[in-house]
């Protein structure tokens, strides 16, 4: 049996300038993910999925990435990961707008892959992915030490499906280059973690795979990077996956249609949400001097400024040709498929 | 007017649950409901009548589902007879499989239709089978919840139509209501039989208000005909029933009576229920929402024509979805029947000339 | 006789695998092969053209499969190429998934039809969808192998049909081959796809042996007549295209001149090669091994009906399996449509009279 | 998040009379395994899966249960656990005289599933049993601690399945009266073990899980017998799931239809399979005195009666009218079906 080497956070601290340049971008984030709850209930967007309280984490965790070599497996909860990995944002919103399920981007150009509402349905493409890539190493005659690494986003929730344990026993199995990046944020809809996870911390079921973990406080950004790192320094390097369980609270509701109120208290979130990520950032950056309150004010008005341009993009976005569905089933169309495209514009556009 | 006895007014306790002896259950009258809480109604019926029924699910406890399908009734049971499980499907079906063989008659709840997906699995190879399998000593009561189909803008695999394998695989039963009435009804009926029934609920008719007759529940085998007609036979099921009744008020503007058949059951299907309706009309068009080919529509049209080849006037037509994904929300009108293309399959039909 | 060219002889070393040039792959003339080393020597040259191209699944490398199917194939191309993963059919598919996203050419094995069932999320939720959700980014280029089907007497869940789910799934494609000859050839074509392929190959005919004619393949597209006739069209695929041409045989004895339509691609299904057989022959048994009930000969049927309503002479027959689990091997024969059983359904067709 | 508890083997050592009537058990089974496998060879089975060497995992961990009240869920290569659960052995061949799959036995009866071919299928029916014997208990006003318990048969390939993971998972949230009993027999047909488990251990896995394992030597039946009564005592008395882990190795083939010189050779073989369970038993008990060689010939002949009456019972076994097919689908058949059944009448049997 092989003994699981524990994960330590990465020794580097991070410099100031990056603190900063993690602050504006989770200032970003937080204003696009509160003006995206507005404009779902302004009708410009059909339906969304906060993300607040979970900026460190996402933010963080891509931050730990090489954006131009790397591959970034997300859900549906991760529009802050998508903003740090550089995602163009009216076309991610584009799933949020019901413009094109999985959203407009490119994912091979942002190494993003398309919005999964399938609970842990990517992570054994991220297992793939990066076994492909330990097969390029192999077939280009490079060695396996420094490899493209997959970073998995998945929640507490989706630790219980059983692709999650397929993905953990594979990537083991095969020393893939992923990282598992848990974000647990106490819930799943309306069942907390303690209703879920038997054992109750996913980053313990890594001994059992004999792969490293680390736990860590996800409302801290700079644990968050310094986490992550440990685990991409890890499975880059070819010794094979790594989990980072980053402890976190989802302080919204689940999506606009739910009603958190039906299973947890104002008080139970004040109790158990932590520290808001990015005023204790803020305060930290205030605190050391790093950064004044002009500076923070610049920063906000920055947000705003992308937040408008955003949703007037959003709200630009028309919907999609239906010719469009007929094009994109295959890479090669079937003659069956081009005559149901016929029929369908004779019938719908009475072409 | 619902007149409900004493024994199954909601009291915010958990009822007493250590008795095997079952509560009577009487509705009486009739009131107007959605279909959401009609189920809900059926479902505390159940509950009530049969202390080894058990609902599970994912958010199906405290927060009632996300439908609200469940609401209120683990308030009402007990969180040991309505119960929220951990986030998986196949885990879901597993234990429901598990719970029928100690004795219990569960009714789980997959949170949405694309999502049954990971307990196929189960579904198939185990549920549908243990019965077989076992020679009648192990039988699977258990009545599977399915919010299912589309029409409601959903996020990807929201929107499914899963008919095309549940209604092939021997050892299933499978019924979509279309109306509160029906839901109700249906549902009482599904989760008191001794084989596992798949419940499809469509979304899309869970905010529709209708008569719920608690004195009548009507046919609960089999097909109905919910409009008389003399010259076409539309055959839906689901959300699509009450598409083509607008259709046929559309089409009676024009001269054409068209009968109207909620399927129900979708598996077995009614052939007789088919036969009859079609001998009178002479042509037919099923509806459905599932990708056209090999979809339900081919079945019900061959059992059409297996039975009517003689009288038809024309081939059976078949308005359904696209060979496509389902697509986002804002292609959802470009993909599913809308009355323009069922109009169209009915004037083919119409217009039919043996080449 | 076969020519091999050197490039593609059994070495008994990994080939170099450190380019992306193609190497040429030339058989020429034709061998008798058995379909189990027809898929092989395909499966060989597919890996020996395309560097990207993978085998994996269970026990698929130094075992070679339970059928023996990618036997030596880990020898010849190294373990990165051709490898064995733990015991999980998700896993299996979604990593595939993955490695598609990857620029690779994966070709999963599922070791039995019925084991598919726990990888049915992946395939219909993922492998066929990607590339739509994608907008055709990330294409999905992965051949499915599946030995599929009854007929040999297998143990319980290992003679399954599951071209009811596949052909209904928009995003997949689907091939049956019924020969050495079309396994080999339809192989070939389905692994260079850029299109996710379920390739269903007919346990029951693994051994069968028969001429694999290297230089002409043939068509690949749509369906194939393999044996012309006037009176009467059956339709099958897979391991009853055999079946219906012994029965074949036997009407000839009575006078009745029936043809064999192979149909080959269960998705799409040729539409035009069915109607050209049926607008001649006006009349049409389809056959499979499947129950009956929303399998994929309605499809078929409604098909044909479609297209040739106008002069069919009776309604299209489906002879098939019955709507129970695949049962034992001892009661295989009394499921699986048999001579009897196909020659019942001729003489249904010959003899119907419209009433 | 809660510490596992180590488990420890049951502290009382078997008495003598209780290995004797072990070995009188293990002795029948290996007969019988070993006739099987003739059987194929001369075409009175189709099939078979042999057992070799799980001897004393199979018997023993059976023999820690309660067989009146517990349940046994086995997977397709159990005939040591069927015949120490009392199951009827033509009953059982059924399966692979391809009679009946799943067996021609009562399932109800002897508290012993059908033989399941779904790798892992079964796991999460144990789970679900479990929890309605809580629901049991808790309906009927008995405390929760002395619950029928159920024994959940897994091989080493199959603890990769995702339904393993949910099982062990809703076992440790429901707290179920389970065993999870594990025979690591070193091989999932040609895969061994160091290929299938990440990790190595499917024991350690328990703790990621909160659930007590123990590992042990699968070819010494006190060592199973003490274990699993350990890990039953566990789960009966309401504590939640056990895991038990028991080495050992699969001696034969994986089916009467498989090579295994293809992936092992005989030189592995030797090395690998430890102990014979069955004659280190009989030479413990001759020299100990507990046994002479008399009474080792005697429950030899024993075994071959018993052997020799269950061939002639197999053999006898008639293939089931075909009418079966249609009756047993459903408890409440449909129209549709007995058309079917009728019209399979008239052109299968001509009547
Ligand atoms: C396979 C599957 N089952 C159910 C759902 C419905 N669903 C969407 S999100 C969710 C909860 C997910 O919880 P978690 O994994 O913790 O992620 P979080 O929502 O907290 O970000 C559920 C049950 C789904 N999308 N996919
Ligand atoms: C879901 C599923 N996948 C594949 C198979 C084919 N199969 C039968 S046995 C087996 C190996 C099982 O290994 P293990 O769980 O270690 O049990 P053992 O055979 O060693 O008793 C495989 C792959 C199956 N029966 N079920
Ligand atoms: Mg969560
Ligand atoms: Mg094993």
């Amino acid at each position: 049996m092989t003994e699981a080497p524990r994960l330590e956070p990465h020794s580097t601290a991070l410099p100031a300038d990056e603190l900063v340049e993690l602050y504006r971008l989770m200032t970003k984030v937080r204003h696009l993910d509160t003006s995206a709850i507005a404009w779902q209930r302004q009708g410009i967007l059909p339906g969304y999925a906060p993300m607040q309280g979970q900026e460190a984490a996402q933010v963080g965790s891509v931050r730990a990435m090489d954006t131009g070599r790397d591959f970034v497996f997300p859900t549906y909860r991760e529009m802050g990961a998508a903003l740090a990995a550089g995602v163009d944002m009216p076309e991610f919103m584009a799933t949020h707008k019901a413009t094109w399920n999985g959203g407009l981007y490119d994912a091979t150009k942002y190494r993003f892959t398309p919005i999964q509402t399938v609970i842990a349905g990517s992570a054994l493409h991220a297992v793939g992915w990066g076994h492909g890539q330990r097969l390029d190493a192999i077939r280009e005659g490079r060695p396996e030490t420094d490899l493209p690494t997959a970073l998995i986003f998945l929640g507490d929730g989706a630790s219980s499906q059983g692709d999650i344990h397929e993905a953990m026993n594979f990537a083991g199995i095969f020393k893939t280059p992923v990282v598992f990046f848990v974000q647990n944020n106490g819930w799943a809809i309306s069942v907390p973690t303690e209703q879920q996870v038997a054992g109750g911390s996913v980053a313990a079921r890594g001994a059992g795979y004999g792969i490293p973990a680390i736990k860590l406080d996800g409302n801290d950004v700079e644990a968050v990077v310094r986490g992550t790192r440990a685990a991409v320094e890890h499975a880059r390097s070819g010794k094979g996956p790594a989990i980072v369980e980053a402890m976190t609270y989802r302080r919204g509701p689940h999506s606009t249609s739910d009603d958190p109120g039906r299973y947890r208290t104002l008080e139970d979130e004040r109790r158990d949400a932590g520290a808001d990520p990015i005023e204790s950032l803020r305060d930290r950056l205030l605190a050391d001097g790093t950064l004044d309150a002009d500076a923070v004010t610049a920063i906000q008005a920055e947000a705003a400024d992308f937040e408008e341009a955003t949703r007037l993009a959003v709200q630009a976005q028309g919907p999609r040709p239906g010719a469009e569905m007929f094009e994109y089933v295959y890479q090669e169309q079937t003659e069956a498929l081009k005559q149901q495209a016929t029929q369908w514009r004779e019938e719908s556009e009475h072409v | 007017m619902s007149n409900l006895s004493a024994t199954i007014e909601p009291t915010g306790h958990a009822a007493p649950a250590s008795e095997d002896a079952m509560d009577t259950v009487t509705r009486t009258g009739s009131e107007t409901l959605s279909m959401n809480k009609a189920i809900n109604a059926a479902l505390a019926d159940v509950l009530a009548e049969n202390p080894r029924a058990l609902v599970l699910g994912e958010d199906v406890g405290q927060l009632g589902g996300v439908f609200r399908i469940t609401d209120g009734l683990q308030k009402r049971f007990g969180a040991e007879r309505v119960f929220d499980t951990p986030l998986a499907e196949s885990g879901i079906l597993g234990m429901s499989v598990g719970l029928a063989m100690a004795g219990y008659h569960p009714i789980p709840e997959v949170q949405f239709d694309g999502f049954t997906y990971p307990a196929i699995n189960q579904i198939v190879t185990q549920m549908a089978r243990m019965n077989f399998r076992t020679r009648g000593a192990l039988p699977m009561p258990i009545t599977l919840r399915i919010p299912s189909f589309g029409g409601i803008q959903s996020p990807e695999l929201h929107s499914e139509s899963l008919e095309y394998i549940f209604a092939h695989v021997a050892g299933l039963k499978v019924v979509s209501p279309s109306s509160p009435h029906q839901a109700y009804h249906l549902m009482r009926h599904a989760a008191t039989r001794p084989d596992p029934v798949v419940f499809m609920e469509p979304k899309s008719r869970y905010w529709q208000k209708d008569t719920v007759d608690f004195d009548d529940p009507g046919t609960l085998e089999g097909s109905v005909v919910v409009r008389p007609g003399r010259h076409l036979t539309l055959v839906a099921w689901g959300g699509m029933v009450a598409r083509c009744l607008q259709v046929a008020e559309l089409a009676a503007e024009d001269g054409i009576d068209v009968e109207v058949l909620d399927l129900r059951w979708l598996k077995p299907i009614d052939a007789a229920g088919l036969a009859a309706s079609v001998s009178k009309t002479r042509r037919a068009v099923v509806v459905h929402e599932a990708p056209r080919s090999a979809g339900l529509g081919a079945e019900v049209a061959q059992t059409i024509t297996e039975a009517c080849f003689g009288t038809l006037k024309a081939p059976v037509e078949r308005v359904t979805g696209f060979d496509v994904p389902f697509p986002s929300g804002s292609l959802e009108a470009e993909y599913l029947p809308n009355i323009d293309r069922i109009l169209y399959g009915i004037q083919r039909v119409l217009e039919y000339q043996r080449g």
